[in-house]
């Protein structure tokens, strides 16, 4: 299932999203810099997966790219179609909105609250079939959401469907959130941290789950996760790609046999490192590789290049100018850094020197980040 | 509840593989009759069982299934009141008078049971009114946000400030209402504002949950997902709140009818207990049960009302509804782990 | 269903200094009673870091509870559970008295939850919390401050900032170190930690697992690690016990449980965690859901997901048995599982 | 930016100023507009007396403090200046301005709704603290089931029965004015005994319905935070049972408190009218009765006007103490 380069499904360039966070009656407001700059392009039947620590704008990422988070600045296009002037119905709109509307959807982290408490699954499942299919009646939707229930492994369909939410497990109640997605045959689905709230061992059922249907209704998967494992074992078993994100920008992207296990980008290697494998070998040194442990706070982040206060690579060069994300001769890998440019005038200036490596909130005040 | 899950490989039933998964069709129909029995199962036999299954409930159903039937039945029974009867004659004196006559000696009981059907029409007036705009101001700033939102909060901030009888008594002595339609609404003039408080920070809770997130991202109009995602779940803050402006609504008129300050046009309790009060009821221990009578029918009025108020929390709760319905096993095993 | 544990002799070299014996915890429900620990045994020796692994479910959580006598109500807690201190002779614990009891926690043994967001009073400054534990136990609170702050430093945060803000200030892994400050304000011998960096980000959560290495050694700690995050605790832990269902089923030194573990669950576990080395055709979810407390299936309760079930497995529920140095099992079958569930760690690339 | 706890309270002082100003407003269109109103009963009075326009227009200047012959946002600017200076117009029934016949009852209003409010308050969260502390023991279900009863009763009726049975009926208490009549006013012990002999009732009558509402509020928040994963760690870390009551259990527990707390203010000061009338205690509620029996608009709205003052005030005393017990300061209530 490689990824074809046609037209992409979606396509952003130079996406910025800031949030007013407000403080108080009389406070005056601070803007928060979620997304700053980006550019990406989501393919047919393409899986991307978004790494990043908390705060680093991954989720207000992915609803921007399914049209539920409106960009402050840049646009964000699906088939060549802006969606938000698809909606607002302004300039000539060859593909309206609803269509739009529909071929996006998304995935959220938490079951818990993910489908509506007062419901039966059932209820829950033929809303969207009402707006979209009128022209099914009541036995025909019944039936194609229980030949769905079936489909992802919920046998008898019939019992699960007449349960309410609180009646389901966690894993069950997450694989009806799939079918509710996949009801609408999206052609991207958003999977907001849709597996970490699962148990261990469902994990991977989860995963191998929405590929499977993937080949079915074609669609493409932006995958979020914090946790590099999991982006790794998507990734690869589905031959996508992987992009690492730090306040707001996009620092790695590529294949994840570049961008996990030959990593260019420091932060990249910071991830890796904290990534714990199931046996250490011992000559990883236990102390961080990077100056400073808690994030910056994203209403005010560092100039230049986001991570030189915390890379310990990091030149005066560093804080100036950013780095742009460029491709690199070994292969499909964009990264943004000097040190990915061998005749860049970052090898000869002089390396940031400050105080001595301290790990935690003792230097920079770290308030609680906006949500990521 | 393991469930022995078919696996997700390829031998599940064919229907997949033939025709696509967007055209399946219906085999057996559902009969009408199984819909509505369903319909009627979910929405009205649970709920009694779990009323019936808390003495709160049983009590404030009662209370109230008397005065609704005493306001409505009763009126034809009980022969309206003339000044036949004995002067003041004290309670359970005798059988034609249980509760005793007044000063004219109209019959205590004939006059509590022709109040009630006024009083009914002014407490359902005013709740209605109360509680739909409470709904409607919360829901709209909880939902729609931003200054829609911040406007609505400072009118109702004010109106939450402004004391409600003084206003009441402002107004009712300039327009001198008598219709109990009116006089309903005019005694809850501002007592939305609380409830409307309260609803909007339970949308705002509602509004966050990813379920409504998903309803907007399949486009699903806003009205949708007002009527079916977050209204029902509103459901037990909505009828508290209804049911706490009933109880204001019966506090409020009683008292203005017996300071006088609404007109005698209609029988009310509070006139009944203005008449005792202007006829020395306060310090002849011998006209007491004229006071007596009117103001026990407040309370056991306004008991019913809050009995029914707690028991409504467990009737719309799902879990507690689950409990109460033996066919399902709420799964507690994370709770506990 | 539930057998008696037969007595396995560890032959420990470092003398234990927690023992747990046979103990349950059980709640009546209205669904019947739900026995959330089942005549469990574990050993803890002093100065090492044991990790207990077990998926949410599996009533891991209750036995860090039931280490300091501190079961939620309703739940009844039975068995016997003895604590000896470095000097002294040995403490039954579920028999102390109030006082006693309320002396042994915190002073001996103390909890640190997953729940750091909710686990400080959010009207009272962080340093109250610090002043009220210290006064509570009869500790002089100068030199207890003194104290609090070279741990608070410790754990790389600024004392004074830290002890001077309230709780809402304070981002999540920076109140998750205090709390765990908090947690070693009396000089306890035992730490038991329940999830408590599962909240937390990836760089956060291992510089805080570095940091604990660290601060067993300075503070002389017994260390006892719950999680359900199995290459988290395959760095930071000498000995592993693995739970399933309210029951241990496998313990041992961890490079023994990571390379040749016995218990078919363990061995499906490590293969169903997604990590960085293992190649992608070995993973495999484990079919099934884990069982609920109130009907546990009959014999070893993991039968009706295993694959080398048979109606011995489903008849009787298999005692622990030493099957190495330090290393015990409870399986019927537990010689085939290698060759029944292959497992590959695969190379660090 | 202000510091966190004043942001608060300047947003209530702003409200404030605005909640005054609307119920200002009120009663200028109230007086001017609706038939029946003051300006017809001036003009209908006026013309018996064949007085001339004229003085009518500064009759009604002294009365109202507008003059209705100048055009409309005159009138209305001159009403609301007045209002500001305390100038309430001058009362028909009683021939003096306003605010000095009012200005004397405030006091007494405020004396008993506001002990009223406060011994309700503090008595109803005692009991429901100590009810959650042993949650389901018998005390708590029979209090509990009293509490609602006593929801039930509304204060009038309340006032009624005390007034029959231990006012009328047998004298423990006087039946009505608002000290004795053979005390002078001072601060000597006598006059204060006796003020609160004759507030004893009043206040009782409202505070006891209203301890049940408290009790039953504070149980349910006081269980809740039970349950919170801080109570469970100040357990663990063996501190004392009271330290836990007090600063853990009951300070959290109030705090959603607050929002009914801004309610029960309005609602005390608005049930004044009905209270100083059943006990003729001479407060501005009882002024305020009076006004309507008269058709005295002025001291009518007047009354309106400061009844919605002390409302007012209590609220921001409600938040003062607020932001010093919640550090996060926007806190719950918002």
């Amino acid at each position: 299932m490689s990824r074809s380069n046609g037209e992409p499904v979606i396509s952003i360039e130079d996406l910025e999203v800031h949030f007013e966070k407000k403080d108080g009656f009389l406070g005056k407001s601070q803007t928060v810099y979620a997304v700053d700059g980006l550019d990406l392009d989501i393919y047919e039947n393409d899986v991307l997966v978004l790494v990043g620590e908390s705060g680093c704008g991954k989720t207000t990422l992915g609803k921007t790219a399914i049209g539920l988070q409106e960009p402050t600045g840049g646009s964000v296009k699906y088939r060549g179609q802006d969606i938000w002037d698809a909606k607002e119905g302004n300039g000539d709109v060859d593909i309206p909105y609803d269509e739009i509307r529909r071929s996006l959807q998304i995935i959220h982290q938490d079951p818990g609250s993910a489908l509506n408490p007062n419901r039966t699954v059932m209820a829950n499942l033929s809303e969207p079939l009402k707006k979209w299919e009128p022209d099914l009646d009541l036995n025909d939707r019944r039936e194609r959401i229980i030949s769905l229930l079936e489909r992802v492994g919920m046998t008898p369909p019939q019992d699960y469907a007449s349960r309410y939410a609180h009646q389901l497990s966690g894993g069950e109640k997450q694989r009806v959130v799939l079918v509710r997605a996949l009801l609408m045959n999206p052609d991207l689905i958003l999977a907001d941290e849709a597996v970490s709230a699962l148990d261990v061992s469902l994990r991977i059922e989860m995963m191998d789950l929405m590929l499977e249907l993937q080949d079915l209704i074609d669609t493409s998967y932006l995958f979020i996760s914090h946790d590099l494992s999991n982006a790794r074992y998507i990734s690869e078993k589905a031959d996508g790609r992987v992009g690492i994100m730090y306040l707001g920008e996009l620092v790695e992207v590529g294949s994840p046999e570049r961008v996990l296990f030959d990593t260019k980008h420091p932060y990249s290697k910071v991830l890796r490192w904290a990534t714990p494998d199931l046996k250490s070998d011992p000559d990883v040194s236990s102390v961080p590789p990077v100056r400073r442990i808690d994030i910056p706070d994203a209403v005010n982040p560092p100039s230049g290049c986001r991570f030189h206060t915390r890379c310990p690579e990091a030149r005066e060069v560093c804080a100036q100018e950013p780095p742009r994300l460029l491709e690199t001769d070994d292969g499909d890998r964009r990264v943004a850094c000097f040190r990915a440019e061998p005749d860049h005038e970052y090898w000869d200036s002089d390396p940031i020197e400050d105080e001595s490596l301290e790990v935690g909130g003792a230097g920079d005040d770290d308030q609680a980040t906006a949500d990521d | 509840m393991s469930h022995d899950s078919g696996g997700t490989t390829a031998e599940t039933t064919e229907v997949a593989q033939d025709e696509s998964l967007f055209e399946t069709r219906s085999v057996e129909k559902m009969t009408r009759g199984e819909y509505y029995r369903e319909l009627f199962d979910t929405w009205i036999a649970a709920p009694l069982r779990i009323l019936r299954s808390d003495y709160r409930g049983i009590f404030g159903f009662a209370l109230i299934g008397i005065f609704i039937l005493m306001g409505t039945i009763g009126v034809w029974i009980v022969p309206s009141p003339e000044a036949t009867g004995p002067i003041l004659q004290p309670a359970f004196k005798s059988m034609e008078h249980p509760l005793g006559t007044d000063s004219v000696g109209k019959d205590m009981v004939s006059l509590i049971v022709h109040s009630t059907p006024a009083m009914l029409k002014m407490v359902s007036a005013g709740a209605i009114f109360a509680t739909s705009l409470a709904t409607i101001i919360g829901v709209s700033a909880g939902y729609l946000g931003g200054t829609v939102d911040r406007a609505m909060m400072t009118i109702v901030d004010v109106a939450m400030t402004i004391p409600g009888l003084p206003l009441i008594i402002v107004l009712a002595a300039v327009i001198d209402p008598t219709s109990p339609y009116l006089i309903g609404i005019l005694v809850t003039i501002n007592a939305w504002a609380g409830s409307s408080r309260t609803i909007r920070s339970q949308v705002l809770t509602l509004r966050n949950q990813s379920y409504v997130e998903a309803s907007r991202a399949m486009g699903l109009s806003t009205f949708t997902i007002m009527s079916k995602d977050v209204l029902p779940n509103m459901m037990p803050y909505i009828m508290m709140g209804f049911v706490g402006t009933a109880r204001r609504v019966i506090f409020a008129s009683a008292g203005l009818y017996f300071i006088g300050v609404l007109p005698f046009s209609t029988l009310n309790w509070g006139v009944m207990m203005n008449l005792a009060r202007s006829n020395g009821a306060l310090y002849s221990p011998i006209a007491a049960h004229w006071l007596w009578a009117p103001m026990m029918a407040i309370v056991l009025m306004s008991l019913g009302l809050i009995l029914l108020a707690q028991s409504f929390d467990r009737v719309f709760n799902p879990r507690l509804r689950a409990k109460h319905q033996k066919s399902s096993d709420a799964d507690d095993s994370e709770v506990l782990s | 269903m539930t057998v008696s544990e037969t007595q396995f002799e560890h032959e420990p070299e470092q003398e234990i200094i927690l023992e747990v014996e046979n103990v349950s915890v059980e709640f009546d429900m209205e669904r019947g009673t739900s026995r959330v620990l089942d005549t469990v045994s574990l050993d803890v020796r002093r100065g090492e870091t044991i990790g207990v692994v077990g998926e949410s479910g599996s009533g891991k959580s209750m036995f860090a509870s039931a280490m300091l006598d501190a079961v939620v109500d309703p739940g009844i807690l039975s068995g016997d559970l003895t604590y000896y201190p470095n000097e002294g002779e040995p403490v039954d614990v579920l028999n102390l008295s109030d006082e006693e009891l309320r002396r042994l926690r915190w002073e001996e043994i103390s909890l640190v939850f997953q729940g750091a967001m909710s686990s400080f009073n959010p009207v009272i400054k962080v340093e109250d919390h610090f002043v009220e534990t210290l006064e509570d136990h009869g500790y002089d609170v100068d030199e207890g401050l003194e104290r609090a702050h070279q741990l608070l430093a410790d754990l790389y945060l600024d004392p004074n900032r830290v002890l001077d803000s309230y709780p809402h200030e304070l981002s999540g892994g920076m109140k998750q170190r205090a709390l765990i400050a908090l947690g070693l304000l009396l000089e306890p011998n035992v730490l038991v930690m329940d999830e408590p960096t599962a909240a937390l980000d990836l760089l956060m959560q291992r510089s805080i697992i570095s940091l604990l290495e660290d601060i067993k050694e300075k503070y002389d700690l017994t260390l006892v690690f719950i999680t359900h995050d199995l290459p988290l605790v395959g760095e930071l832990c000498d000995r592993l016990a693995v739970m399933y269902s309210f029951q241990f089923v496998e313990s041992g030194p961890t490079a023994e449980i990571i390379d040749h573990a016995k218990h078919p669950y363990t061995r499906a576990l490590l293969n169903a965690t997604p990590n960085m080395q293992m190649p992608l055709e070995t993973m495999r979810p484990i079919e099934g859901a884990s069982p609920d407390p109130v009907n546990v299936p009959p014999g070893c309760s993991y039968h009706p997901r295993c694959e080398l079930a048979d109606d011995l497995c489903e008849a009787q529920d298999p005692a622990r048995e030493l099957i190495g140095d330090d290393h015990d099992v409870a399986c019927h079958h537990w010689e085939e599982s290698a060759d029944a569930i292959p497992f590959d760690r695969g190379e660090s690339r | 930016m202000l510091p966190m706890g004043m942001n608060r309270v300047a947003k209530r002082l702003i409200q404030s100023a605005f909640t005054l100003y609307a119920v200002a407003t009120i009663s200028f269109v109230l007086i001017h507009q609706l038939p029946g109103g003051p300006l017809a009963y001036l003009r209908a009075q006026m013309s018996q007396t064949g007085q001339n326009p004229e003085s009518i227009n500064n009759l009604a200047n002294v009365y109202l403090s507008f003059r209705p012959d100048e055009p409309l946002y005159l009138q209305y600017i001159d009403y609301i200046g007045g209002v500001l200076q305390g100038d309430l117009g001058t009362s028909f029934s009683v021939g003096e301005p306003v605010s000095r016949v009012l200005g004397e009852a405030i006091p007494w209003t405020v004396f008993i709704m506001g002990t009223n409010l406060v011994i309700a308050f503090f008595v109803g969260v005692t009991l429901g603290g100590f009810l959650a502390y042993n949650e389901g023991s018998r005390f708590d279900i029979s209090v509990s089931v009293g509490s609602t009863f006593l929801q039930s009763i509304p204060y009038y009726v309340l006032a009624i029965i005390m007034l029959m049975y231990l006012a009328f009926y047998n004298p423990f208490f006087p039946t009505g004015g608002r000290y004795g009549a053979n005390v002078e006013p001072g601060f000597s012990i006598a006059f204060l005994g006796s003020a609160i002999h004759h507030g004893a009732l009043p206040i009782l009558s409202h505070a006891i319905p209203t301890i049940g509402g408290w009790a039953i509020g504070m149980r349910s928040n006081a269980i809740q935070v039970r349950g919170e994963d801080y109570l469970r760690v100040a357990r663990l870390r063996g501190l004392r049972q009271s330290r836990i009551a007090t600063r853990y259990v009951t300070r959290n527990a109030i705090l959603p408190l607050y929002t009914s707390v801004m309610i029960a203010i309005g609602a005390a000061m608005g049930g004044s009218v009905i209270t100083e009338t059943i006990f003729s205690y001479p407060g501005v509620g009882y002024y305020m009765f009076e006004a309507i029996q008269r058709q005295d608009f002025p001291l009518m709205m007047g009354g309106f006007i400061l009844i919605t003052f002390g409302v007012v005030g209590g609220l921001t005393i409600a938040d003062l103490t607020y932001s010093r017990l919640d550090p996060r300061a926007g806190g719950v209530g918002e």
